[in-house]
């Protein structure tokens, strides 16, 4: 119910952003929509849990989903009042201009839609369409700066993802395929998750298998796992910085959850997990180990953010494969990265604005120039590189603790890739923050002034330290481990 | 006498008040008074959790292995939240408890004076609230009573002493930050892998109830949760940061790091070797981590030897204490696997009487040597000299660190290696194999004694004597006594230590096995000798030679020019503090590896002969040149093939998705 | 009784240092075809150095005015601990301790020479500090091996237990660390092949750079410490090599005294002799003599091990 | 209309569209593979319309409808007009000359046909669909993997997507009308959208191909 509210708020929110004639107008939309959306989604979220009245059909969540709907709630809002200040700037630099803002105004909300749908879309072809449609959406958004490098990566994105979604798609038909094959009087023109899940016994092992492989390699793509993330280095890089922390943040999720609960499926029909647990193992390590390489000598910072969101899906990945347990870490790991990893691509938004540049070598004593960001940015940065009480503590805690039971020399190269991780992250962003070069200053020297970036970098930074502490005193792991059960 | 809850709440308010003061103090700027304000507090707070600790350890009667029995205080019980004994004091934590505390205490007294001198250079809020949480980490690493607990106060201290590390915003700073940095995130993963194979993923298990080590998985968590603390308390190899990172913090942070942050990895150390593998590790083992300590105390000794930077030799001295301590507790292990529980508990007693000792002189040292710096402005001992003339008694205390640092007398390290080199070269008699391994040991011991002593004298007189080298040096004003107070206290307690450590072991180890007490008299291994009478005999001496010596003799002496063979002396024609170490640098060249080059370059262009010749000199360092460039290289060639993954080429990006599809459904159906 | 004899001992030491080093020059004068100073030549050097007016350069510190106090005091302690006349069973010779004392007298020497600014004074300190670092690795072992034949780790005990049992026992197991403890003794006591005691050539000198500023009393302290630091060490060796016959094992007041003259005699000649022999290693040639005096110990304690 | 030669019909359909896809691989100039492209399509539409006739799944008209109207008409169409406002030359670049590539296309069919085999057992009748249908997916994926021309990745993608219709057809008989609409929706967007990157593309750099895309390789 609530759901559909949302979509609407956000669809009549794109409308009038397209609408406005100023720059002021437009923001007043985007941030109204933004917060309707945000409010609906917690509705629905309620809902569901039962803390609300109300019903839902096509639409269908599982604990895992409601969790992601909330993060692309929250990170969609902090995203759109980070972009206010962000863009205005560029606005009156005349990096861009007004028609940009109004198709960015419209673009994110048809963006939110379309992850919302993919996650809470109960039947797998309204999925697909979503989750493709996600695709579309951000494309727009990562050539918004119509320069070579933003159609290069563009071309490269739409092209890559849609292959790979399309991939998934065969995925998809196969599972109908099961469906069809099983007979048991269900419809094929209905096949959605909970559907599957109830009638695993009855399809044929063979055929969810292979529809797994190219849903797990499919969808894959849109996650960002290794090989498939090739795109994904080069959209994070090029688009506003909002987008990127919304792309970084949570539309990965969004396909590692569509991949999770074909996971599902296919355990509940082989009645184990061993299978498809190779595959999370096998390509979450690669997907750690590989983004590393890139990041240990990386020149631009929002690459190096980008990679190391590759290699923190990837850990998540991995983190799926170790059973209920390891689902629970890896959605804590997903929640603190989501709220972390968008606060610091918003913060890189500023250094860019001050800077110019998107290369460390162009950029130094952020600390000195910037100081209320710099303080910010390094707690993000921190918190990301699981310093306590970040949330990401105790999920990479938790994981090795499992990992090692059982794949103690897959888990040893995935911690040292995550310990190189950490160390490309001291040596090119410290430097950067805190050291002084001649030739790496700002362009103005305006003094910084608090504005919404800082406030939304802030608030994802106490969300995620209170989230870190409710995992150290008890209800938070347990209020994970009771949300995954629920399916 | 104090109740148990009274010492929990002392312990507790010393947890918290740090984070208060460091809260507290990032509001004040720059201030002096609110830096003293966030001193007091922070010198309350030790204070009081010196006084928790030090009671609960001179009240509890317990054997010699100090957490040979369940957890005594429960503190988790004050926090509901938290499972039962998840924080938790027993004799081992609250031993360490104490140095933290002390040493918290001293220098936060220091940094009420000595922070004002630099203010133009650090920004004390940023001071402060790294201070802080880097106190509140250490002293929550030792009281944590299970893995999980313990790597979350551990994280938080290593990331806080970063923060320190980098204090001053130089691009040096951060350089030697970023080596820190990866170091302790080694170190930590090493941790985080090692507790979870030891504890069979349950990061929960109260360190006491972990399962004994048995298998291969177990014995390789072992193995790994020594290498992460080794890595923290900087051994050989995983030393370089050490030297690197110290120095670049303000002093008085280098002082917490190097004289509290030190003790807190080797507190990880002692708990797992004593709590989690009950000194049962396999002898293969010991033998390693004896070998790797032992060379990293002669070679950080050596380090410090040949080292011109003021504060970085005196973090080579702290690389060569820890190898020393750390092979303490390696030689605890092996008397353990050989059955000399005697010979065990005595080096024990060693290894925690040198802890504390190094506490103290470690963190005098570095807080008298920020005062220092804070008016000669250069780190370069070849840039000092001349200082004793103008601060006598500031020189005096900085003898007497040195004096404690180099194990002398009367200091009380000179009784700790003292009951150490007894003990072990008692032992020697066991057997051939042993008997070679001990020789081995206290010969290393020896050398690397010598070198320390080498490396005090060199740092004092390359600081205090001879002529000033520089105009900063020559031009010193007064160094108020407020200033130096703290370090002098610090010198004296670990004089003190010395003299009465009879009565100190005596409060702390009533039943001690390995070592005995008699009145003033210290007994190891059949020998005993008493601390007091040695001070005593030696102070009569001097005071006999002075008596002698004024009898005779009572012509006030005359001031005239040292002997200069003609030619007026300057201070370019002194040994400098370089020079000193030449023989040194010279004789074990294989391990400082120097890289001499002569440039001479013509002067005018028509005679040849005349040219202006420039010696460069810079030494590498071991670990440097043979393991982490190579593993540097490794892996940039490593990162480079990956990198061609990233062709750009979108037709590839394509063909990597079809490869990985296909291949996966070759491999997976 | 004891103390009394101790306490005499320790006297006589203190009083016979410089004619040790008397009978040393005289020895080493003969051996030369020369006639050579008097024997008590030591004792009026130190008593013009005593009587002379004392110079102090403009930029010392009171280090180099402690400096000779502490120097001395060691030196009179290790008289004191090691057994050279009369061999105390107390525990106070510990033998780390004794290691320690020459230590701390060496740094304090050392500093005493760098502080008046004088190059000659730096590098004669540099080198003694190295001298006396590689010394220490020697020293140890040496003590272990004593102390782990002996059961014992105080330096009159330990002559004692040598004394009390029969030559075969001692011998053959510590010949080789004997042999290091003489090399060290030769090294602590600045003589030949590692310093050369007469030289005031500004390239060889070690103990004579560091004194070089000092002049008057405080010059005197230096060099009668230096005299009795070296007397005292060779005696030790002396009774360690040869213990029987020493007082407080057991041997009569007369024989004691008898059997000590004998000793101090030989022991002067043979250092003497030794010097006349060798030639003064260049500095930089001392890490083999170190090497040397290291594996000696090193042989001496795994012998004594094996057998 | 007799059923019996539904199967026949439609196997022969299919087999068009591969042999299509094939020679589509051998193409070098914009507009002869867009035809071929809207040959192909049609055989699609026939294939859906006869499902339609002979199996009574009447909504199977609506998809034969949209996919005549959006990939036989205005996709080959859009793309044209597209090509000829930005000044594009016909002649696509590719990374293998056409013989090469068609080639190396009969051996991507000999794979798709021994995946299929393989790995989805129990097709029975619609064996030789399935198999084709799989097969033009990896045409259309060799094709993105070769062609150098944006718009001859364009139409790979296309075809790819042609290839998972047909799949879908085979395997289920079409999937809910809603969501093959979606489908297309989606389909058709991201077409659109690749032109126009391509015709911005081309406005930037005077190329419409990849060769000036291989610039963020950090």
């Amino acid at each position: 119910m609530y759901i559909i509210l949302l979509v609407f708020a956000a669809a009549v929110t794109a409308l009038l952003c397209l609408l406005m004639r100023s720059y002021r107008a437009v923001a007043v939309c985007a941030l109204a929509g933004s917060l309707a959306v945000f409010v609906f989604a917690l509705f629905t979220v309620a809902v569901w849990f039962g803390l609300l009245p109300g019903g839902y059909s096509a639409l269908k969540f599982d604990g895992f989903g409601a969790v992601i709907l909330t993060l692309i709630a929250t990170v969609q809002l902090f995203a759109v009042s980070a972009g206010i200040p962000y863009l205005k700037a560029e606005l009156e630099e005349g990096t861009i201009t007004l028609s940009q803002v109004r198709w960015y105004g419209a673009l994110i909300p048809l963006f939110v839609i379309s992850m919302a749908v993919a996650v809470s879309a109960n039947g797998l072809g309204l999925m697909w369409i979503a989750l493709e449609a996600t695709t579309l959406a951000t494309t727009m958004l990562v050539a918004f700066y119509t320069k070579g490098g933003s159609l290069e990566a563009a071309w490269k994105y739409i092209l890559v993802c849609s292959a790979g979604i399309a991939i998934g798609l065969i995925g998809i038909l196969l599972l109908y395929y099961a469906v069809y094959l099983a007979g048991n009087g269900a419809d094929v023109a209905s096949v959605t998750w909970t559907g599957l899940l109830a009638s695993a016994k009855t399809l044929p092992p063979a055929v969810v298998k292979l529809a797994f492989v190219f849903i797990f390699i499919g969808f894959g793509t849109k996650v960002g796992i290794v090989p498939m993330h090739t795109w994904l280095p080069d959209a994070h890089g090029r688009t506003p910085s909002p987008v990127s922390g919304m792309l970084s943040g949570v539309l990965l999720s969004v396909a590692l959850l569509i991949i999770y609960r074909a996971k599902l499926v296919v355990d509940a029909v082989l009645g184990s997990s061993a299978w498809s647990d190779n595959f999370f193992i096998f390509f979450g390590a690669l997907s750690v180990v590989v983004p590393v390489c890139f990041m240990i000598r990386q020149k631009n910072y929002k690459r190096l953010l980008a990679y190391s969101s590759i290699e923190h899906m990837g850990f998540a990945v991995f983190a799926l494969g170790f059973g209920p347990a390891g689902v629970v870490f890896a959605l804590i790991q997903i929640i603190g990265h989501a709220l972390l990893k968008s606060a610091l691509f918003f913060g890189t938004g500023n250094i860019l604005l001050a800077y110019k540049s998107t290369k460390f070598e162009k950029v130094s004593a952020v600390a000195r120039n910037l100081p209320r960001l710099a303080v910010l940015f390094t707690l993000a940065l921190l918190m990301l590189l699981a310093v306590p009480p970040s949330p990401l503590f105790f999920s990479e805690l938790g994981i090795f603790s499992l990992g090692f039971a059982s794949h103690p020399y897959v888990s040893a190269i995935v911690l040292l890739a995550l310990v190189i991780a950490a160390g490309s992250f001291f040596m090119n962003f410290m430097p950067m923050l805190f050291a002084s070069h001649e030739h790496a200053q700002p362009l103005h020297q305006d003094k910084e002034r608090w504005n919404a970036v800082h406030t939304v970098i802030a608030a994802a930074l106490t969300l995620a330290a209170g989230f870190g502490i409710a995992l150290l005193i008890g209800p938070g792991g347990q209020m994970i481990s009771r949300i995954i059960s629920i399916n | 006498m104090l109740s148990q809850n009274a010492i929990a709440y002392l312990i507790i308010i010393a947890l918290g008040l740090p984070l208060v003061a460091g809260i507290f103090g990032l509001f004040g700027k720059n201030s002096k008074a609110f830096n003293t304000a966030v001193g007091i507090m922070n010198m309350l707070g030790a204070a009081l959790g010196a006084c928790g600790a030090g009671a609960f350890l001179f009240l509890q009667d317990r054997g010699l292995f100090l957490s040979s029995s369940a957890p005594l205080l429960d503190l988790a019980r004050f926090f509901p939240f938290l499972p039962s004994h998840a924080l938790s004091v027993d004799m081992l934590s609250a031993y360490f408890l104490l140095i933290v505390n002390v040493g918290f205490f001293l220098v936060s007294w220091f940094s009420i004076f000595y922070l004002p001198r630099e203010s133009d250079r650090y920004r004390f809020p940023w001071l402060h609230i790294a201070t802080a949480l880097f106190v509140f980490g250490m002293q929550l690493t030792v009281v944590s009573g299970t893995p999980l607990i313990f790597l979350f106060a551990w994280e938080i201290m290593s990331f806080a002493a970063y923060f320190l590390v980098i204090a001053d915003r130089s691009a040096e700073s951060v350089k030697a930050g970023f080596s820190y940095a990866i170091m302790t995130q080694l170190g930590a993963a090493c941790l985080i892998a090692g507790f979870a194979l030891v504890s069979r993923g349950n990061m929960n298990a109260l360190f006491l109830e972990l399962p004994p080590v048995a298998g291969a998985a177990a014995v390789a968590g072992l193995i790994l949760l020594i290498i992460g603390f080794a890595a923290k308390a900087g051994i050989f190899p995983f030393h370089e940061w050490l030297p690197a990172a110290h120095p670049q913090a303000p002093s008085s942070s280098s002082a917490l790091m190097s004289g509290v942050m030190l003790k807190v990895a080797l507190y990880g150390l002692l708990r797992v070797f004593e709590t989690v593998a009950h000194f049962t590790l396999p002898l293969p083992v010991i033998f390693g981590f004896l070998a790797l300590t032992l060379f990293t105390a002669f070679y950080g000794a050596l380090m410090a030897a040949v080292e011109s930077d003021l504060k970085r030799a005196l973090a080579w001295s702290s690389v060569e204490n820890m190898g020393i301590m750390f092979s303490m507790a390696g030689m605890v292990a092996l008397f353990f696997a050989l059955g000399g529980n005697g010979a065990a508990g005595a080096v024990w007693i060693a290894l925690l009487v040198f802890a504390f000792c190094h506490m103290l002189f470690k963190s005098g040292l570095f807080m008298a040597s920020g005062a220092l710096i804070s008016e000669t402005h250069t780190r370069d001992l070849d840039l000092m000299g001349g200082l004793a003339k103008k601060w006598p008694v500031f020189s005096g205390m900085f003898l007497a660190l040195c004096l404690c640092a180099a194990a002398l007398p009367p200091a009380g390290t000179f009784y700790s290696e003292w009951i150490f080199m007894t003990t072990v070269a008692s032992s020697i008699g066991a057997g051939a194999i042993i008997g070679l391994i001990l020789t081995i040991v206290i010969s290393v011991f020896a050398l690397a004694a010598g070198l320390a002593a080498f490396a005090m004298v060199k740092i004092f007189a390359g600081a205090f004597l001879a002529k000033p080298r520089s105009d900063h040096a020559a031009h010193v004003g007064g160094l108020p006594l407020a200033l130096y107070a703290s370090p002098a206290v610090a010198g004296v307690l670990c004089v003190a230590l010395g003299i009465f450590l009879p009565y100190f072991l005596r409060g702390v180890f009533p039943s001690a096995e390995g070592v005995m007490f008699s009145g003033s008299a210290l007994m190891v291994g059949g020998t005993s000798f008493s601390p007091l009478t040695v001070v005593l005999s030696l102070m009569a001496a001097v005071a006999g030679v002075w008596i002698l010596r004024s009898v005779f003799v009572s012509r006030r002496p005359r001031t005239t020019d040292t002997w200069d063979c003609g030619a007026p002396l300057t201070s370019r024609m002194e040994y400098t503090a370089t020079a000193f170490a030449a023989p040194p640098r010279f004789f074990f060249h294989i391990f400082t590896l120097p890289l001499k080059k002569i440039i001479s370059q013509p002067v005018s262009a028509d005679n040849r002969w005349i040219v202006q010749k420039k010696l460069e000199h810079e030494s590498r360092t071991i670990a440097e040149a043979f393991i982490y460039r190579p593993v540097a290289r490794a892996i940039d060639g490593i990162a480079g093939r990956v990198k061609r993954l990233q062709s750009g080429v979108v037709q590839f990006y394509l063909a990597l998705i079809f490869v990985a599809l296909v291949v996966t459904l070759i491999v997976a159906l | 009784m004891n103390m009394l004899i101790s306490t005499v001992s320790t006297v006589l030491m203190l009083a016979l240092a410089p004619l040790f080093i008397g009978c040393v020059r005289k020895f080493k004068a003969w051996l030369g075809n020369r006639r050579g100073a008097p024997v008590i030549t030591p004792y009026r050097s130190l008593a013009t150095l005593l009587r002379k007016e004392m110079t102090i350069s403009e930029h010392a510190s009171w280090v180099f005015r402690a400096a000779p106090y502490v120097v001395l005091s060691v030196a009179v302690l290790v008289a004191i601990f090691v057994p050279t006349v009369f061999a105390s069973g107390s525990a106070t010779g510990n033998l780390f301790l004794v290691s320690a004392l020459l230590m701390v007298g060496a740094g304090a020497l050392v500093m005493g020479g760098m502080d008046a600014a004088s190059a000659f004074g730096g590098m004669g300190s540099s080198r003694e500090m190295t001298i006396a670092m590689l010394t220490e690795p020697c020293l140890i072992v040496v003590i272990a091996a004593l102390g782990s034949v002996t059961g014992l780790w105080n330096a009159g005990g330990v002559v004692q237990t040598l004394a009390s049992a029969p030559w075969w026992f001692v011998h053959p197991f510590l010949v080789f660390t004997f042999a290091a403890f003489a090399m060290i003794v030769l090294a602590e006591g600045a003589r030949y092949p590692v310093d050369n005691p007469t030289t005031h050539l500004e390239l060889t000198m070690v103990h004579e750079a560091m004194v070089l500023e000092y002049s008057g009393p405080y010059l005197a302290m230096l060099e009668y410490a230096s005299m009795l630091k070296f007397a005292v060490l060779a005696l030790w060796a002396a009774n360690l090599v040869v213990p029987y016959g020493i007082l407080g094992a057991g041997a009569p007041l007369l024989s004691g005294v008898v059997v000590f003259v004998a000793k101090f005699i030989v022991v002067a000649f043979l250092t003497a002799l030794l010097e006349s022999m060798v030639a003064k290693m260049r500095f930089y040639r001392l890490q083999e003599y170190f090497t040397t005096a290291y594996l000696l110990a090193f042989f001496g304690l795994i012998l004594s091990l094996i057998f | 209309m007799n059923p019996q030669l539904y199967r026949p019909l439609v196997d022969v359909l299919a087999g068009l569209m591969l042999v299509s896809g094939v020679f589509m691989l051998g193409r070098v100039r914009v507009r002869s593979l867009l035809r071929l492209f809207a040959a192909q399509s049609f055989a699609l539409v026939l294939i859906a319309a006869s499902g339609a006739v002979f199996e009574a799944r009447w909504h199977l008209l609506i998809t034969a409808g949209l996919v005549f109207a959006i990939k036989v008409v205005f996709l080959p169409l859009f793309m044209v007009t597209v090509m000829a406002r930005g000044r594009v030359g016909e002649r696509m670049t590719s990374s293998m000359r056409p013989a090469l590539s068609m080639f190396i296309a009969l051996a991507m069919v000999i794979l798709g046909f021994y995946l299929t085999t393989s790995l989805i057992p129990t097709l029975g009748d619609n064996f030789f669909v399935a198999a084709v249908s799989i097969s033009l997916a990896l045409l259309g994926l060799l094709m993105l993997m070769t062609r150098k021309g944006l718009y001859g990745q364009i139409v790979g993608f296309l075809i790819l997507e042609n290839g998972i219709f047909t799949l879908g057809l085979a395997l289920t008989g079409g999937m809910p009308l809603l969501v093959e609409v979606g489908v297309f929706f989606d389909v058709t967007i991201g077409a659109i959208l690749m032109a126009l990157l391509t015709y911005r593309v081309h406005g930037e750099t005077r190329r419409a191909d990849t060769e000036n895309l291989e610039t963020l390789i950090d």
